[in-house]
């Protein structure tokens, strides 16, 4: 029952923060309330027994990305003239109707489609499993990623950098 | 008893929000944070499968997932900072000169 | 290890080698360039030598075979070979290259990127040619098209008409690309098909051959596959209506790479049929073969025709290529040993021949900077020695006896006569028309009195080594055409026993008269009756 | 691989040494001439003296080989014909040789080729002494010797035909030998064409006699032995109709048609006196031209089964020979005169064989190749020293150039069958068939003599005689020395008894015939000594009054002109700029226009991208919301 209680908890609350994340004018706001939804992700995660993917939700996200796009935001010190150019009204209509219309149709498919069998064992996902699991049977995509990272790395400065100053 | 409908359909909420956010705002930044939103959203689908499968495949994905968005924002705020740099806005629809 | 088993892999690999040790070469030193590119040549031409002078022609077949699985899981192989018919084009392929390298000493911008290209083309032909594979053939096949693109873009040249642009090499460079590659599509297509009815899933083309013969498709998809493989390669043989690339393809194109294109290149869509659609596809060939001995006498005749009314050398000699493979077409449509194997010799004869005729005009290009006929003119003065090759061109190509040409053009009337005796006359016509223009251009360029404007700057091949491209050709023309009996017996080794598989799946018809193997044998009256009454 | 067999005849056995020394022999007849010009080709090209020396001396040892070969026949040592050959093609049921077949026919005519060839060698020696390309001169003219001995001695039609098109390929070159002149080239194209386009029929015609030898029990034969045996049995069982033997008979007759210019495809030769004089005197008079005549004699047997193809053989050689006469009233160039008189005698040659008569063609052949070869070198003589080839600026020359003009007095009246010269004795064999066989054609080749004799007088009374304009110097030695020969072969030659070598056994001199002839030449030779040298008559009053047919014959009956406004205006304007304009317009544009098709639908396309990424995107949403839609649907 507990259960139930907490997932409408965080569910809603993260709902709520996600509507606030797309609604507020100020970046700044909608980055901090992104970081109401990460946290709540995180319980969900916790809830469902993803215990190390709660954990890096909050230290990677909330820690990593969401710091990352707070220094974009102070480095570009956005007047607020520059972002409240007016809307085209037709675009939020548009997205909100088509948002809407897939929102249904992927809860028709959610309530639809047959149930996955209910596992017989449940497995925690503990540093330890998901380590085995990634150094065994992912090790392969596990280095590529450090590939991807590091082209983002060197693609990002690259970019950001400008032409230089010589 | 919470089922992996009720995920599913709290993903799928969320997975709208975001995509909403990203049809309606014109700023460049703010699309980006949509897709963080649509991205977690596929995160909790994962998970959630991830337990009713009863294995970790899925949380592996959404480990992988993590890794790739962060390198997705990396380039995407460097992007960001150019098109400011160079167009002085972050408006979207500002950028089309590779339309044709 | 005896050299016959990597006999093939090695004239196959020299020039991508080469290619490959290029990239590694700084762009300053195009001395060096020139010189790995004329070495792997070389080498590959030594091979093909080697080749065609110890194939076993007694025991016939594919020879110097190389098999290693490529792709298991879908049946491809790497898987090399060639018979009498492959061994004949290996050599004229590394003729025609090595004296392409040659030529091309006269490339002066970016030569280092040219040689990889035209190595790498050499490559892929080379790997057509002994191709047993249809994954590998196709592989190769188009690695022998797409070089072409940079080729005539980078290094070729406008095609002009009284001063203004008629074709920019861009367009031909194009058209070339898009068409041939739409070729190779259409007979992918076909190829596909084939892979899938047959359901043997494998690629290899002797072991197709030996399942079609034990069951062969129904004749109903063989008479589906066939034109999408006739067309689909007929497209770069060049079969009329689909030619119209090659002639501006060949008159924008640096003259080595013409060697090639005209020389070579244009033999692959010919040699795809003989080597793929006709074993294959039996009945298809059968069923389809009159229609096309039809559609060649177009190539023929209409390639002729405009070719007179051309006035820029390239274009006249390009026209008259598509004119003179309609010969080789109609060898095949005849569908006798006789008229085969003229066709496979005339692939060789035309091959050297036109090779010759860009090697000559691209001489001429170079110092004059000019192609248009009326502005040429007594060159014969300045450059006597191109000018007795400009002649050799000409008359080999009006089929004068002593060069391939006549023999194959020979062997192709012969063959077909008593198939198609009308299509045989038109062809005869055509080298009336051939002899024409072919003389209008040695007149136009070599002859009348010495131009002015040439005299002094138009200089003539002198040393031995600029002379070594022309000699080369020329003596394979003549020694091909004035002995052409062991060519012809290594080729007939191979188009013998091809025809008289394909003539089995023709139970109506009497065998034609003149047999391989089988001096004399019961269907001969008949044939003859036939023959008297038709007359 | 070489294997040489000998067919040799039943009749007479022949010593075995004798045998294998006679088809070394034979094959030296043909091969040395090539090996010199490969020689003279390759490394002679910039040594004029080797060239001279490789060609004249590669011709002699022919001659040489020649002699012995027609000795040894002569004698009854060597039983003829015999035949030495290797095989060339041999592929599947296809075997062509490659030989020699020596006979009484090929012996006469190469000792014709060799022997004359060999004083016009020796000319050439002196003629082209200064020229800068005289090496390429004496390659080609041993290359020609090498093609022209492939035809005679040929042994089948393949061998006929490679040397057909050869000798064709080296009168062009020859012909275009000063090729800076536009002329030259223009003349040597038009030889090589105009034979091409009769060589089209000949090639046919091979091909189709070739694929009805086949009988029952053998295969299809190129070779002229077997099918001289085959064709009658052929016939004779009705394998082969007698009305396809004659299409094939006239498709072969067009090769002569070309090479021996009998109308109307005689309009090459004319032209072809642009190349040197030794040239026209060997290609284009003694041993070409007749190679078209002689192919007919060789191949009689399968004409006499087809008398309708003879006859019009027998019009096509009448008409040629009365009309080029008539050309050559109004020509005024050396040359060229002497090239219509070639003609006309040509068309007598053909003539004769028409009237069924090989022996007589035959005869006829040598004797004028020995005549007209001498008036051919007597005029490269007198061009050699004057520098000048209209008749009209020359004259007097039997002062200046006296043993020139002698000679060419010799050959003169050999030609138009003084009585006593060789010209007199074969001309006159013609005329006797003609008699027996066709009257109207035996009075128009009697008139023909007449023109004949006319035609000539008109050059030598002109030309040689009354006054002197032109100074020229007599020719040197190794000029001379020819002429003398050649002179001697032309007076001797009607009395060294051809036809019987020939086998034909002289039946009584026909004392009507050569009293007719006779006085028809008379007649001829008076009225032009009335016209040209007495000047009795104004020459041109007399051209006033015959101005219509004066100006057709000026116009050479206008056929050039109208090959030339065929070549222009159909072929070129319709047909050719026809083609390429469908080219351009059609084949190309179809391409073009798939191009554009491509392209337009590109355009339309291109509107979907409006930039606005927010626009992509609900596209896409829109589609994965059918997807699901579907989906839904499906379960």
């Amino acid at each position: 029952m507990a259960e139930t209680v907490f997932f409408y908890i965080f569910t809603s609350l993260m709902l709520a923060a996600a509507i606030a994340v797309v609604r507020h004018r100020s970046p700044m706001y909608s980055v901090l309330s992104l970081l109401v939804v990460m946290f709540c992700l995180s319980g969900l995660f916790v809830m469902l027994g993803a215990y190390f993917l709660a954990a890096i939700q909050v230290l990677l996200y909330a820690g990593a990305v969401l710091v990352l796009f707070l220094y974009v935001l102070m480095l570009l010190n956005l007047s607020p003239d520059s972002l409240n150019r007016a809307n085209v009204f037709i675009q939020p209509v548009a997205g909100i109707t088509a948002a809407g219309l897939l929102f249904v149709a992927l809860c028709r498919v959610a309530t639809q489609s047959p149930l996955p069998p209910t596992p017989t064992v449940a497995q925690p996902g503990t540093i330890e499993a998901l380590g085995r699991l990634l150094f065994r049977d992912y090790l392969l995509p596990f280095e590529l990623t450090s590939f991807l990272i590091l082209a983002a790395i060197i693609g990002a400065v690259t970019l950001a950098k400008g032409k230089s100053p010589s | 008893m919470v089922t992996v409908t009720h995920y599913v359909v709290a993903s799928a909420a969320l997975f709208c929000i975001g995509l909403a956010g990203v049809m309606s705002r014109r700023n460049v930044l703010m699309i980006l944070l949509c897709v963080e939103l649509m991205l977690n959203a596929a995160n909790l689908l994962f998970v959630a499968y991830s337990k009713a499968w009863g294995n970790l495949h899925g949380q592996m994905i959404v480990f992988f997932v993590i890794t790739v968005a962060a390198a997705e924002v990396t380039v995407g705020l460097a992007i960001a900072i150019l098109m400011m740099r160079q167009r002085n806005t972050l408006d979207a629809d500002a950028v089309q000169s590779m339309k044709w | 290890m005896s050299i016959n088993a990597w006999l093939l892999p090695l004239i196959l690999f020299a020039p991508a080698v080469g290619a490959l040790l290029l990239t590694l070469i700084p762009e300053n030193r195009p001395d060096l360039v020139r010189r790995v590119a004329v070495l792997v040549t070389g080498i590959s031409l030594a091979g093909a030598l080697h080749a065609i002078f110890h194939y076993q022609t007694a025991a016939g077949g594919f020879q110097y075979e190389v098999l290693k699985p490529w792709l298991p899981q879908l049946g491809i192989q790497f898987h090399l070979g060639v018979d009498g018919i492959g061994v004949v084009l290996l050599l004229l392929h590394a003729l025609c290259g090595f004296t392409g390298v040659l030529i091309s000493y006269s490339i002066k911008q970016r030569v280092k990127e040219y040689y990889i290209f035209y190595l790498t083309l050499i490559t892929g032909v080379f790997g057509v040619f002994m191709s047993l594979d249809l994954f590998c053939f196709y592989f190769f096949y188009e690695m022998a098209v797409i070089p072409m693109y940079p080729l005539i873009g980078i290094w070729g040249s406008d095609v002009k008409e009284e001063g203004r642009v008629k074709y920019s090499k861009q367009y031909a460079t194009m058209k070339l690309t898009i068409y041939l590659t739409l070729g190779a599509v259409v007979a992918l297509v076909g190829l596909l098909a084939l892979y899938q009815w047959t359901g043997a899933q494998t690629f290899d083309i002797p072991t197709l051959q030996a399942m079609l013969a034990d069951e062969p498709l129904s004749t109903a998809q063989q008479r589906w596959i066939f034109p999408l493989l006739f067309i689909g390669f007929g497209v770069i043989a060049p079969m009329w209506p689909f030619h119209s690339w090659s002639p501006m393809g060949h008159a924008a194109a640096p003259s080595a790479v013409s060697m090639l294109h005209a020389g070579v290149l244009m033999k692959l869509g010919s040699y795809a049929i003989i080597r793929i659609a006709l074993p294959l596809l039996p009945q298809g060939a059968v069923y389809w073969l009159p229609w096309v001995a039809s559609i060649v006498v177009m190539n023929i005749l209409y390639g002729g025709f405009v070719a007179l009314a051309q006035k820029d050398l390239k274009l006249i000699v390009g026209y008259s290529s598509s004119s003179h493979m309609g010969y080789v077409l109609l060898g095949i449509a005849c569908l006798t040993p006789l008229s085969l194997t003229g066709a496979v010799m005339l692939m060789f004869g035309h091959g050297i021949m036109t090779a010759l005729a860009f090697a000559i005009i691209g001489q001429l290009y170079d110092q004059t900077h000019t192609r248009w006929l009326p502005d040429l003119g007594g060159l014969a003065h300045q450059i006597p020695f191109i000018a007795g090759c400009g002649v050799i061109a000409a008359m080999a190509s009006s089929g004068l006896p002593g060069f391939a040409n006549f023999v194959s053009e020979l062997l192709v009337f012969m063959g077909g006569w008593d198939k198609y005796p009308v299509q045989i006359v038109c062809g005869a016509l055509g080298v009336v028309i051939t002899s024409v223009y072919m003389l209008r251009v040695v007149r136009g360029t070599f002859f009348g009195p010495s131009k002015p404007e040439f005299e002094g700057h138009v200089h003539d091949a002198k040393t031995p080594f600029e002379k070594l491209p022309f000699i080369i050709l020329v003596l394979a023309l003549l020694i091909t055409g004035s002995w052409p009996g062991p060519m012809l017996r290594l080729l007939e080794s191979s188009t013998g026993p091809l025809v008289e598989r394909i003539l089995m799946n023709e139970p109506n018809t009497a065998p034609d008269s003149i047999q391989v193997h089988s001096p004399a044998k019961p269907g001969h009256a008949s044939a003859s009756n036939e023959h008297s009454e038709m007359n | 691989m070489v294997e040489a067999h000998s067919a040799a005849a039943a009749v007479g056995a022949t010593d075995p040494a004798l045998l294998a020394l006679a088809g070394k022999a034979a094959w030296a007849i043909l091969l040395t001439p090539l090996i010199c010009a490969v020689a003279i080709l390759l490394v002679g090209i910039h040594r004029k003296s080797f060239a001279m020396a490789a060609a004249v001396g590669g011709l002699a040892t022919s001659l040489i080989c020649t002699l012995f070969l027609f000795f040894q026949a002569s004698q009854g040592h060597l039983a003829v014909p015999f035949e030495v050959s290797v095989t060339w093609i041999s592929l599947g049921g296809l075997s062509i040789p490659f030989g020699v077949l020596i006979d009484n026919l090929s012996l006469i005519m190469t000792l014709v080729v060799t022997g004359i060839g060999s004083g016009i060698f020796l000319y050439s020696v002196g003629y082209m002494h200064d020229d800068a390309a005289a090496s390429r001169y004496f390659g080609m003219l041993s290359l020609f010797a090498f093609s022209i001995l492939t035809i005679v001695l040929s042994t089948n039609w393949i061998q006929l035909f490679i040397g057909w098109e050869l000798v064709g390929f080296c009168s062009y070159m020859l012909i275009g030998h000063w090729y800076a002149k536009p002329s030259a080239a223009a003349a040597g194209n038009k030889a090589f064409i105009v034979n091409r386009v009769a060589d089209f029929g000949f090639i046919i015609g091979i091909l189709w006699l070739w694929s009805v030898s086949s009988t029952a029990s053998d295969d299809r034969t190129v070779h002229f032995a077997t099918l001289m045996a085959r064709l009658p049995v052929l016939v004779e069982s009705g394998a082969v109709p007698v009305a396809t033997l004659s299409v094939i008979g006239l498709l072969l007759f067009c090769g002569p048609v070309g090479k021996s210019a009998q109308f109307p495809l005689h309009v090459w030769l004319p032209d072809a006196m642009e190349g040197p004089t030794p040239v026209s005197a060997l290609i284009h008079a003694a041993t070409m031209v007749a190679a078209g005549v002689y192919m007919l004699c060789r191949t009689f047997w399968l004409f006499e089964m087809i008398p309708s193809t003879l006859n019009v053989i027998l019009y096509v050689g009448a008409a040629t020979a009365f009309l080029a006469a008539a050309l050559g009233f109004a020509e005024n160039d050396l040359k060229r005169i002497l090239a219509f008189s070639t003609l006309s005698q040509l068309g007598y040659m053909v003539m004769a064989i028409g009237l069924g008569g090989p022996v007589a063609a035959m005869y006829h052949l040598t004797t004028h190749a020995c005549f007209k070869a001498l008036l051919f070198l007597g005029a490269g003589s007198v061009i050699h020293g004057t520098h000048e080839q209209n008749i009209w600026k020359l004259g007097g020359l039997t002062r200046s150039m006296r043993w020139t003009s002698l000679t060419f007095l010799i050959g003169s009246l050999a030609l138009i069958g003084f009585p006593g010269l060789s010209g007199f004795f074969s001309k006159d064999e013609i005329l006797v068939l003609a008699r027996e066989h066709n009257l109207p054609i035996y009075l128009l080749a009697t008139l023909t003599a007449g023109m004949t004799a006319f035609y000539t007088g008109r050059l030598w009374f002109v030309a040689f005689m009354g006054k002197g304009h032109a100074h020229g110097h007599e020719s040197p030695p190794v000029m001379l020395g020819p002429l003398f020969f050649l002179a001697g072969l032309s007076v001797v030659a009607g009395y060294i008894g051809i036809p019987a070598w020939l086998g034909e056994h002289h039946e009584a001199f026909h004392w009507d015939v050569a009293l007719t002839s006779t006085a028809a030449v008379a007649a001829g030779v008076t009225i032009s000594w009335l016209l040209y040298s007495k000047r009795a008559i104004a020459a041109g009053s007399l051209v006033r009054a015959l101005a219509l047919p004066q100006s057709f014959v000026e116009n050479r009956y206008y056929i050039d002109d109208i090959y030339t406004w065929y070549v222009q205006n159909i072929q070129q304007k319709i047909i050719a700029a026809g083609c390429a304009w469908f080219e351009q317009n059609i084949i190309i544009g179809a391409v073009n226009a798939v191009a554009a098709l491509a392209q337009g639908l590109g355009r339309l396309l291109r509107l979907f991208q409006t930039g606005v990424v927010q626009t992509y995107v609900l596209v896409f949403v829109a589609g994965v919301l059918w997807l699901i839609t579907r989906y839904l649907a499906v379960r």
